[in-house]
């Protein structure tokens, strides 16, 4: 068992012990290798089943909106950030969070490294930055730097930006040269050539909305993409509808955005759909200065105005 | 192949408000094509079809006429989503379509010699006015013993077929216990009261060859039932009919089970026996 | 039964020829994704391919697929009149689908194909499909098809089973179907049955003892239904869920589906969509009732469809093939394994 | 949202803002002519057309 597994472990069988919280909100471990599973504790013997490692990339603030009760939540660098997007957009206050912030070290691209074994991956395990990785008969001992989420290698607030306490020390952030070099890319294509890009990535969606449900900023009783009277979008296969889909879902997560990678995680057809987001997030950047979920005092970007404001726009 | 999906084509023939707040509307259809009609009008009073309106949708929706009403079909509608409302606006002589018949209906060979009571409340009452027609039309009434009708609603102009009620008050085949909610009308002859209290009063207490249909509201299900218990029916006698979101009305598209029973196909008429075998899901 | 020998130099001629009378389906690699698609001609099926993400059935059950079309324009006849679609029915055939994709399509064939209703856009494409199985060497991790009435040798389902032999194919003809298709394929070279049948035999044990998951499903017919529905542990199970479709859209055997109109000019098309349990949407009444609203209602309602409804319905075993998609792809590792061994493990609490 | 239409490559000049106010008549005429002319000069986009195929 990891350091961190085992504070984690400590830390949440405290809160409970000493009636803090209701329950706390972490991971278990999975049925199969590298995988993990969210799940709720609601007494000291539950927390025993808490693991943290490289797999934990999905976004535990999904399972706190509209929470009535006291909640301990075990919180990596982007789940902080969405727990403060949840605070200010009124999704929970922050009285009745603990939160257990563990510093990030990146979380694996279970595709990227499974694209280096010809069978399925039997045995995973961590040892602080290696990673040893069974299938069939071969072992392999990676670097787990060389396999991150793409949105891991981006990064810039590795350590949670709000806690209550820590499962650990807090690590150096990353210096990353250029943070935009995947939009810069698409950005340099011609117009057809972009439509054509966008076309070419959604191809293989099937409209689970795994996307859309893995993100903690997609809170909406009713989503757009439901709605029937009126109609804003088919909702079968055809091209325009599913591209529809994309953008608009994207678009309500302009400002909001912390690129926490749940949505590529999520998805089964393995589609990067962050292509739509991190478009967002450059501008949201660039044009206002803005980085979404770093303090619960600021009102979101898009509920702001101010007379710097660019409205070059506007005729 | 005969394909399920391809609805009749009828006319509209004619569209009455029924309600005094305008949001039931009784559509008659008649059928473009005279074989269509011949199909279809193989139909039981407790079933349903489907109301099909091209490029807007299909919406499932009792038979409110009878069998025994030849040349036409007619369904009441409420004013609720995205078809409906359209159904609204539509006009007489505009053409759609009509999927059906579908579904099971009330048991009629078993009802054969039994006594009935038609228990009632709001716009649920489509099937059960079919039902009524087609136990007074003269080649039935013999087959059925006495026939007792408890139905409710709001107001005294939220009733449904009101015409054809007071007519059916004036009958002796058939005892009537029209019941509101509450009205200011002063001239008001009948009950006052929501439906499971009247029930409770006024339904015949239960014997081994008395059955009792209930379709309404699941509020006032649910409160009719602990009434006819206490009247003595049980779990057999009580036969109702439920809804459930449906799509293709065929069985198939899945989305209307209560356990193991798609009430499309299955259903919608089931014995409070069988329900109360399966998770409640409606 | 007979046994036809493929040497591996002459199949893609074979495919080739085949090519001239049917349309051919099968599993190719794009963008590091395994997909099943209908193949050019200078596409071949992967033979060696794993699983496709999704599965084969939307061949024949496609997510999107136009079921009646309408004329708008009042000024011409049939305005308003909904007629069937015409589609190629055309002779087609499905190559290198796993076999318990192909029991998962005989478990379609059971909503679609009643006594009371034939769905004839999934009959009249069941009808024109040969469908030519290849049989499961080396099963993945995720898959525990022995257990569920199936197999990666199984034959329910297919007109041929293909087993790789390394240098060659045993073609298992087991329809008259499938004769067919190797008679225009040109695969003819008979073979001594007993013996290859004896080598196909010894695979099949050892594929068969390759899968190391499996699921108890002996004790699901007599348990009650309501005690299953009200058992304790679907809270815990639906905890993590997220309520997304991956499920069910890359499930073999999810059938259900919901029904769309879409008009462009005046021409207006009824649509059908692949829909899922999991969607709140699938069950809500226009009235705003929703008589499975909760989340945890959901997850409960694809469990007990596949593991108890469908079992008691047909009493035709369980609505899972055990190729283990679901339990690969889904995001937060709900795995329909452990829920199935709950259920058939469960005893009611006795004392309420 | 102009950025990310053309990020997704819909031309930046289909889409435009304007503050316009109920008595400004001739500037609502004056941005009107402005943006069919924008558009029109792009000729059609048949891309974003839902084809029902």
């Amino acid at each position: 068992m990891n350091k961190l597994t085992q504070n984690i472990r400590e830390l949440s069988s405290n809160l409970l012990k000493n009636n803090k919280v209701d329950m706390v909100i972490g991971f278990k471990k999975g049925t199969i290798p590298m995988a993990v599973s969210p799940m709720a504790a609601h007494n000291i013997e539950q927390t025993k089943e808490f693991i943290w490692d490289s797999n934990c990339g999905i976004n535990l603030a999904n399972f706190i909106s509209d929470k009535k009760e006291k909640i301990g939540i075990i919180a990596k660098g982007c789940d902080s950030r969405n727990i403060v997007t949840h605070i200010t957009e009124n999704k929970i206050s922050r009285d009745k969070l603990h939160i257990i912030g563990v510093p990030c070290t990146g979380m694996i691209d279970k595709i990227k490294l499974q694209s280096n074994f010809n069978d399925d991956i039997t045995d995973y395990s961590e040892n602080g930055e290696d990673i040893i990785v069974k299938s069939g008969l071969i072992e392999k001992n990676l670097k787990k730097s060389d396999y991150l989420k793409s949105n891991c290698k981006t990064c810039m607030h590795r350590n949670p930006v709000i806690y209550d306490e820590l499962a650990a020390e807090l690590v150096q952030e990353q210096k990353i040269e250029d943070q935009f070099a995947d939009v810069k890319k698409i950005e340099s294509l011609s117009i057809e050539d972009k439509w054509n890009y966008f076309d070419n990535l959604l191809k293989d969606c099937i409209r689970c909305y795994a996307c859309k449900n893995a993100c903690p900023l997609c809170y909406c009783p009713s989503c757009f993409v439901n709605e029937s009277n009126p109609q804003w979008v088919g909702k079968g296969q055809d091209k325009t509808d599913i591209k529809t889909f994309h953008f608009l879902r994207a678009y309500h997560c302009a400002g909001r955005c912390t690129d926490c990678g749940a949505c590529v995680q999520a998805c089964p057809m393995n589609i990067n759909v962050r292509d739509f987001t991190r478009k967002l997030i450059k501008d949201s950047y660039e044009i206002y200065g803005w980085e979404a979920g770093l303090d619960i005092t600021k009102r979101p970007l898009l509920d702001t105005f101010s007379l710097k404001d660019d409205d070059s726009f506007i005729k | 192949m005969e394909n399920p999906y391809i609805p009749y084509p009828v006319v509209i023939d004619d569209i009455k408000i029924a309600t005094e707040d305008k949001s039931l509307k009784t559509f008659k259809f008649v059928f473009l094509n005279k074989q269509d009609e011949k199909k279809f009008s193989l139909y039981k009073a407790g079933q349903f079809a489907e109301l099909s309106i091209p490029g807007i949708g299909e919406i499932p929706i009792g038979i409110a006429s009878s069998p025994v009403e030849k040349g036409f079909v007619k369904f009441t509608v409420f004013k609720t989503g995205v078809v409906t409302s359209h159904l609204h606006n539509m006009k007489v002589g505009d053409i759609m379509g009509i999927r059906g018949p579908l579904g099971n209906w009330y048991p009629w060979d078993m009802l054969k010699g039994k006594n009935v009571v038609i228990i009632g409340g709001g716009f649920a009452f489509t099937t059960l006015r079919s039902s009524i027609i087609y136990m007074l039309d003269p080649a039935n009434r013999s087959q059925f013993g006495n026939i007792d009708v408890v139905y409710g609603a709001r107001t005294p102009g939220m009733l449904l077929y009101r015409d054809e009620l007071y007519e059916w008050e004036t009958r002796d085949d058939i005892n009537m216990h029209i019941t509101v909610d509450g009205t200011n009308d002063s001239d008001w002859k009948y009950n006052v009261g929501f439906v499971p209290a009247i029930v409770e009063k006024k339904a015949p207490k239960a014997d081994l060859n008395t059955y009792a249909i209930v379709c309404g509201p699941p509020i006032m299900i649910k409160f009719t039932e602990p009434a006819l218990k206490k009247l003595g029916y049980n779990e057999k006698q009580i036969i109702m009919s439920l809804e459930n979101r449906m799509k293709c009305g065929i069985g198939m598209c899945g989305r209307c089970n209560i356990g193991k029973e798609l009430v499309c196909k299955d259903g919608p008429v089931f014995t409070l026996e069988e329900i109360n075998k399966t998770p409640k899901e409606y | 039964m007979k046994v036809i020998k493929i040497n591996k130099k002459d199949w893609e001629n074979g495919i080739n020829q085949s090519k001239k009378e049917y349309q051919l389906f099968g599993p190719v690699k794009e963008k590091d994704n395994y997909i099943f698609k209908k193949l050019q001609l200078d596409e071949y099926p992967d033979m060696e391919h794993k699983d496709t993400l999704v599965s084969p059935k939307s061949i024949l059950f496609p997510q999107t697929e136009k079921i009646l079309q309408t004329n708008l324009d009042e000024s011409i006849d049939d305005h308003h009149i909904m007629k069937q679609v015409k589609k190629d029915y055309s002779k087609r055939a499905v190559i290198s689908i796993k076999p318990y994709d192909a029991k998962a399509i005989q478990i379609l064939n059971l909503n679609f194909d009643t006594d009371e209703y034939k769905d004839p856009y999934w009959c009249e494409a069941y009808k024109a499909t040969t469908f030519i199985g290849l049989a499961v060497n080396n099963p993945s991790v995720f898959d525990f098809s022995s257990s569920t009435n199936t197999g990666p040798f199984a034959e329910q389902g297919l007109d041929v089973l293909l087993i790789d032999c390394s240098k060659e194919y045993l073609a298992k003809v087991l329809t008259d179907k499938g004769q067919a298709f190797l008679d225009v394929a040109g695969f003819n070279q008979e073979t001594d049955n007993k013996k290859a049948i004896e080598i196909i035999n010894n695979m099949k044990k050892k594929a068969e003892n390759a899968i190391s998951s499996q699921i108890s499903t002996q004790n699901l017919k007599d348990k009650n239904t309501l005690d299953l529905y009200e058992a304790p542990f679907w809270d815990d199970i639906a905890f993590s869920c997220i309520n997304c479709g991956t499920c069910s859209f890359v499930c073999p055997t999810c059938w259900c589906f919901d029904i769309q109109d879409e008009t462009k000019g005046n021409l207006s098309y009824r649509i059908r969509n692949w829909d899922t349990c999991m969607s709140p949407l699938f069950t809500l009444h226009a009235s705003g009732h929703n008589p499975r609203g909760e989340k945890t209602m959901r997850v409960r309602q694809r469990f007990m469809h596949k593991l108890k409804y469908f079992l008691d319905k047909y009493d035709n075993g369980i609505m899972c093939v055990g190729c283990g998609r679901c339990v690969k792809l889904c995001p937060v590792n709900i795995d329909i394994r452990k829920v199935c061994n709950l259920m058939n493990s469960h005893e009611p609490d006795t004392d309420n | 949202m102009g950025n990310l239409l053309e990020h997704m490559g819909i031309e930046k000049q289909r889409l435009h803002f304007s503050w316009i106010s109920s008595a400004e008549a001739t500037k609502f005429v004056n941005v009107a002519k402005e943006v069919t002319n924008a558009v029109r000069a792009l000729e059609p986009n048949n891309k974003f057309v839902k084809t029902l195929d």
